[in-house]
């Protein structure tokens, strides 16, 4: 059994990062929070005894996905210079 | 009994909580790469949603290895671990799009801002 | 005020759907496998007369010819249960990468992306970095039944390293054509897989290979090899994804 | 025996597109006719599956797992009635396109997307199985989003990918709820365990799905991409928006209302019966004010979408599934694929965007206006086409079951839907043309592909029998 306090501690983790996210000003602070959102997704996915898809979310829902937005707004930045 | 508010949280309603956040975002925002973050963030929630169906209590990850040989029911339910897998890969699939289709508009109409987009199409 | 309707939107929906879904759901210590299809896929008993009730013949290091035998669950589930969603699930990633690709390929030019200053340790470092990253990219997808991972990860760790070639470098472009190609066949070869499954057992996408000895390397049928080529063409994808987005119009 | 398995009709155009960029680093030009390929085989396969199949659902099962627990595949006539539909529209689309259009961009993307487009229509039509019908969902949703950007609709695709994505992420929750109370993904496994569980998870989880499906089958709360989606997209591509994802998805909503949900929970259909109303006046309405033609076609499709679900939902309220009522909705369902096909194409030959634009066209291009009246004739119900039969019997039956708020609207609807296409017709026969552009050539190979499709909509008007028996005295549920 683990402890529903630590579950339900990064669950708010998340909640907080995600809420941060969506009301950051910047974008680029905005795409920070979120891959700080799918990190931490992936830790409860450990937590709930789902490597395989902790696996996926950190490589591809946290890593891969922060790269794209990176470089769209990297893209969108040169566009506007 | 004082799991039951905490476990109510973290299985059911913390991940509709940021389910619900994503969707705040897209009503809210206007910027087109916030919009994408919002619909990730709103995957994120579903996501966890899902895995945390499949959680049962004492769970072994659902791999058979030299510990765990035979069937015993302390396994997490594979089938919403599965669902989700695909879930993810088709979230990057759509962000992969979005962002391209962000780079796009900015390129055709110089902004991401969606009022400013609105009032020069419609 | 817009904030102030979507807040309330928030609150109303969260209690619909909780006050809702509470009352049918079985959450964490009131869940339970029983009567589930997931309890019939740990069991490997989905083909039996009796799913839910049969007693359980699966073996860790036995040859029992059970249901493909993999170790990992989740990747019987992916791969044999359900392989048909993930068939489906390569095919959005194809159309993803084919609309990333048409997007990007509208303006007509396709030059790389110049980065102002290729990192110093980064460019020396990725010679021998490289081969370690494709290497453990390959572990992971072949030994997908056996322990977490399979082609979907080991697919990423692979176009990580196409990333990581285009960080060390402004001179490489990673070859559009060829990666391409390589989705192609490695999509067709998974759909001849499902197709060969149909001409020789009568069912699309069943398994027609030994089962093999559970937690062996050459175990689990058919399970492994798709994953092989499912992560061969996830990394082709993301790959083209990557040098796509490093592309410049 | 190989041949007859219905996993070809998804299977076949998978394989084809995914050998599109083999064959491109070969042959070029020939990759524009792969989906020819596709489409033709799935036009003749699912011509050849039907005769075999009864008015009884015939489970295929994917990868030999039993039905309940793996995936299976539902046929009976009445899905192949409703795949030759599906697919026949789009092959005409399709060399409408080869015809036509030409590629913009990328000349690969175009191709996969059609071709994949079919499997995911088809998947979507024949899945028995919940999250398969989400991943053939987003298949054909991410196909769509290829077909409506490619002509740099780009705005229009934005708002097209955040609903769709808003209406999966409802999908998910309510499939994997649904998993957690029943045990089953299976549509079937799933209804029959539904009985056990309270009113409040039932109506969430219907409101959810019904949510979820409503982006693709342009019901209300989520269908705000259709018109400029229609608007900006090519011709072919809005013949599939149109009649290909539009109809499977309808099939789709109707299949998971009638195969889980049952005819058990009134307050469901209750529910839906009064959304497809909504949706049927507010997109009429919305379809009166349009002067633009394909944006007038799109609130018309939202309208038609709006129709067919509430006929279902009327069809099942009470307890007792209405045959009568639901094989009318079908037929609807099938006409309405055809005819739209055929003024959709018709509108994109014209080449122009606006009710003023295209005045005379009919009378410069006799031919054009002839196939393009006869689909409009069939959309109000004229008799003698095809329309006025499904519009007959959907009347008949709602009256005979006493629904009479129900025939009012519909009755009303059709009053506003007669007013705005006749008005389009008295443009393109009577109207002076306010632009001088000539109007675009059209090859006679085109006035074939509207000649099949109006033949099409002609015979079933003048023998509507042969549908009717094809459709009739098959109900989807109550097998497995």
């Amino acid at each position: 059994m683990i402890n529903p306090g630590l579950s339900s501690l990064f669950i708010f983790l998340v909640f907080v990062a995600s809420l941060l996210a969506v009301e950051a000003k910047k974008a680029f602070r905005a795409v920070l929070f979120m891959s700080l959102a799918g990190l931490l997704t992936a830790v409860i996915f450990v937590l709930w005894k789902a490597p395989d898809v902790a696996m996926t979310e950190a490589a591809i829902g946290a890593g891969f996905t922060t790269f794209l937005f990176l470089m769209a707004l990297n893209r969108i930045r040169g566009k506007e210079k | 009994m004082g799991h039951e508010w905490l476990s109510l949280w973290s299985f059911l309603y913390g991940p509709l909580s940021i389910f619900l956040v994503g969707l705040y975002g897209l009503l809210t925002q206007k910027n087109l790469i916030k919009m994408a973050i919002s619909i990730n963030i709103m995957d994120y929630g579903v996501n966890l949603f899902i895995i945390s169906l499949g959680y049962v209590p004492s769970a072994e990850a659902p791999i058979y290895t030299d510990a765990v040989k035979t069937y015993l029911p302390v396994f997490a339910d594979p089938l919403p671990q599965a669902l989700v897998l695909t879930a993810i890969v088709i979230s990057v699939a759509v962000t992969a799009f979005i962002l391209a289709l962000t780079i796009k508009i900015h390129s055709q109409y110089g902004t991401t801002d969606l009022t400013k987009l609105g009032e020069m199409e419609l | 005020m817009k904030k102030v309707i979507a807040l309330l939107l928030f609150l109303g929906l969260l209690f619909f759907l909780g006050t809702g879904l509470e009352q049918g759901l079985k959450l964490g210590d009131r869940n339970t496998l029983a009567g589930k299809a997931g309890e019939a896929y740990l069991k490997r008993t989905v083909n039996s007369a009796d799913p839910s009730a049969s007693p359980s013949q699966v073996e860790y290091g036995s040859e029992t010819d059970i249901e493909e035998n993999a170790a990992n669950t989740l990747t019987a589930v992916v791969v044999g249960y359900r392989s048909f969603d993930t068939l489906g699930e390569v095919t959005v990633l194809f159309l993803a990468a084919t609309g990333v690709m048409a997007l990007f390929f509208a303006s007509g030019k396709k030059k790389r992306l110049a980065l102002a200053k290729p990192n110093f340790i980064l460019s020396v470092s990725s010679g021998f970095l490289l081969p370690l990253i494709i290497l453990f990219g390959a572990y992971v997808f072949t030994h997908g039944h056996l322990t977490p991972g399979g082609g979907f990860q080991g697919g990423t760790i692979i176009a990580a390293a196409v990333l990581l070639l285009y960080m060390a470098g402004n001179a490489y472009k990673a070859p559009a054509t060829g990666l391409k190609v390589l989705e192609g066949f490695s999509g067709a070869g998974y759909l001849l897989i499902g197709l060969a499954g149909l001409l020789l057992t009568g069912f699309f996408l069943n398994n027609f290979l030994p089962s093999g000895k559970m937690g062996a390397l050459f175990s689990a049928g058919v399970i492994p090899v798709v994953y092989i080529l499912i992560g061969l063409k996830v990394s082709a994808e993301l790959s083209g994804i990557v040098s796509d987005y490093m592309g410049e119009d | 025996m190989i041949m007859q398995n219905p996993v070809l009709l998804i299977a076949v155009p998978l394989l084809l597109a995914f050998l599109i960029p083999v064959f491109s680093s070969f042959f070029k030009g020939a990759v524009r006719f792969i989906p020819v390929l596709a489409g033709g085989f799935n036009v003749i396969a699912a011509a050849l599956l039907i005769p075999q199949a009864s008015g009884d659902v015939a489970v295929t099962e994917i990868g030999g797992w039993a039905s309940a627990y793996g995936i299976s595949l539902l046929f009976s006539s009445q899905i192949g009635y409703m795949i030759l539909a599906v697919n026949l529209t789009a092959l005409l689309a399709i060399f409408y396109y080869i015809l036509n259009e030409r590629d913009l961009g990328s000349p690969l993307a175009y191709p996969i997307a059609f071709t994949l487009a079919l499997s995911g229509a088809n998947g979507m039509i024949m899945t028995g199985d919940l999250f398969n019908l989400f991943v053939f969902m987003e298949m054909t949703a991410i196909a769509g989003y290829i077909i409506a950007v490619h002509k740099k609709g780009y705005l229009g695709t934005f708002r097209f990918v955040v609903l769709s994505s808003v209406g999966s992420a409802f999908f998910l929750i309510a499939t994997a709820s649904l998993y957690n109370a029943t045990g089953f993904l299976n549509m079937a496994m799933a209804g029959k365990n539904l009985g056990a569980l309270s009113t409040p998870f039932i109506s969430v989880i219907s409101v959810l799905f019904i949510m979820a499906l409503s982006s693709e089958a342009e019901l209300l709360p989520l269908n705000g991409w259709v018109a400029p989606v229609y608007r900006e997209s090519s011709g072919a591509g809005s013949v599939f928006f149109a009649s290909v994802f539009s109809g499977a998805a309808l099939f789709a909503v109707i299949k998971v209302m009638l195969i889980v949900f049952g005819i058990n929970y009134a307050y469901v259909h209750q529910g839906l019966l009064v959304l497809g109303l909504v949706t049927l006046a507010a997109g009429e309405a919305a379809a009166f004010k349009q002067s633009n033609l394909k944006k007038m076609v799109a609130y018309s499709s939202i309208a038609q979408s709006g129709l067919i679900i509430a006929a279902v939902a009327a069809a099942m309220r009470s307890g007792v599934l209405h045959n009568g009522l639901f094989n009318a909705a079908l037929f609807q369902l099938i006409n309405n694929i055809l005819a739209k096909a055929l003024v959709l194409l018709g509108i994109a030959l014209l080449g122009q965007a606006t009710l003023k634009e295209i005045g005379g066209a009919g009378t410069r291009k006799k031919w054009l206006g002839v196939f393009i009246s006869a689909g409009v004739l069939s959309l109000i119900g004229m008799p003698g086409f095809a329309g006025f039969w499904s519009k007959l019997f959907l009347v008949r039956e709602l009256v005979g079951n006493r629904m009479f708020v129900f025939t009012l609207v519909f009755l009303l609807a059709a009053l506003f839907e007669a007013y705005y296409y006749l008005r389009f017709l008295q443009s393109l026969f009577l109207g002076k043309s306010t632009t001088a552009a000539s109007l675009p050539k059209t090859s006679w190979v085109t006035y074939i592909l509207l000649f099949v499709l109006a033949a099409l909509i002609i015979l079933i008007g003048f023998a509507p029998d042969v549908i009717i028996r094809a459709v009739s005295g098959l109900s989807l549920g109550g097998v497995l």
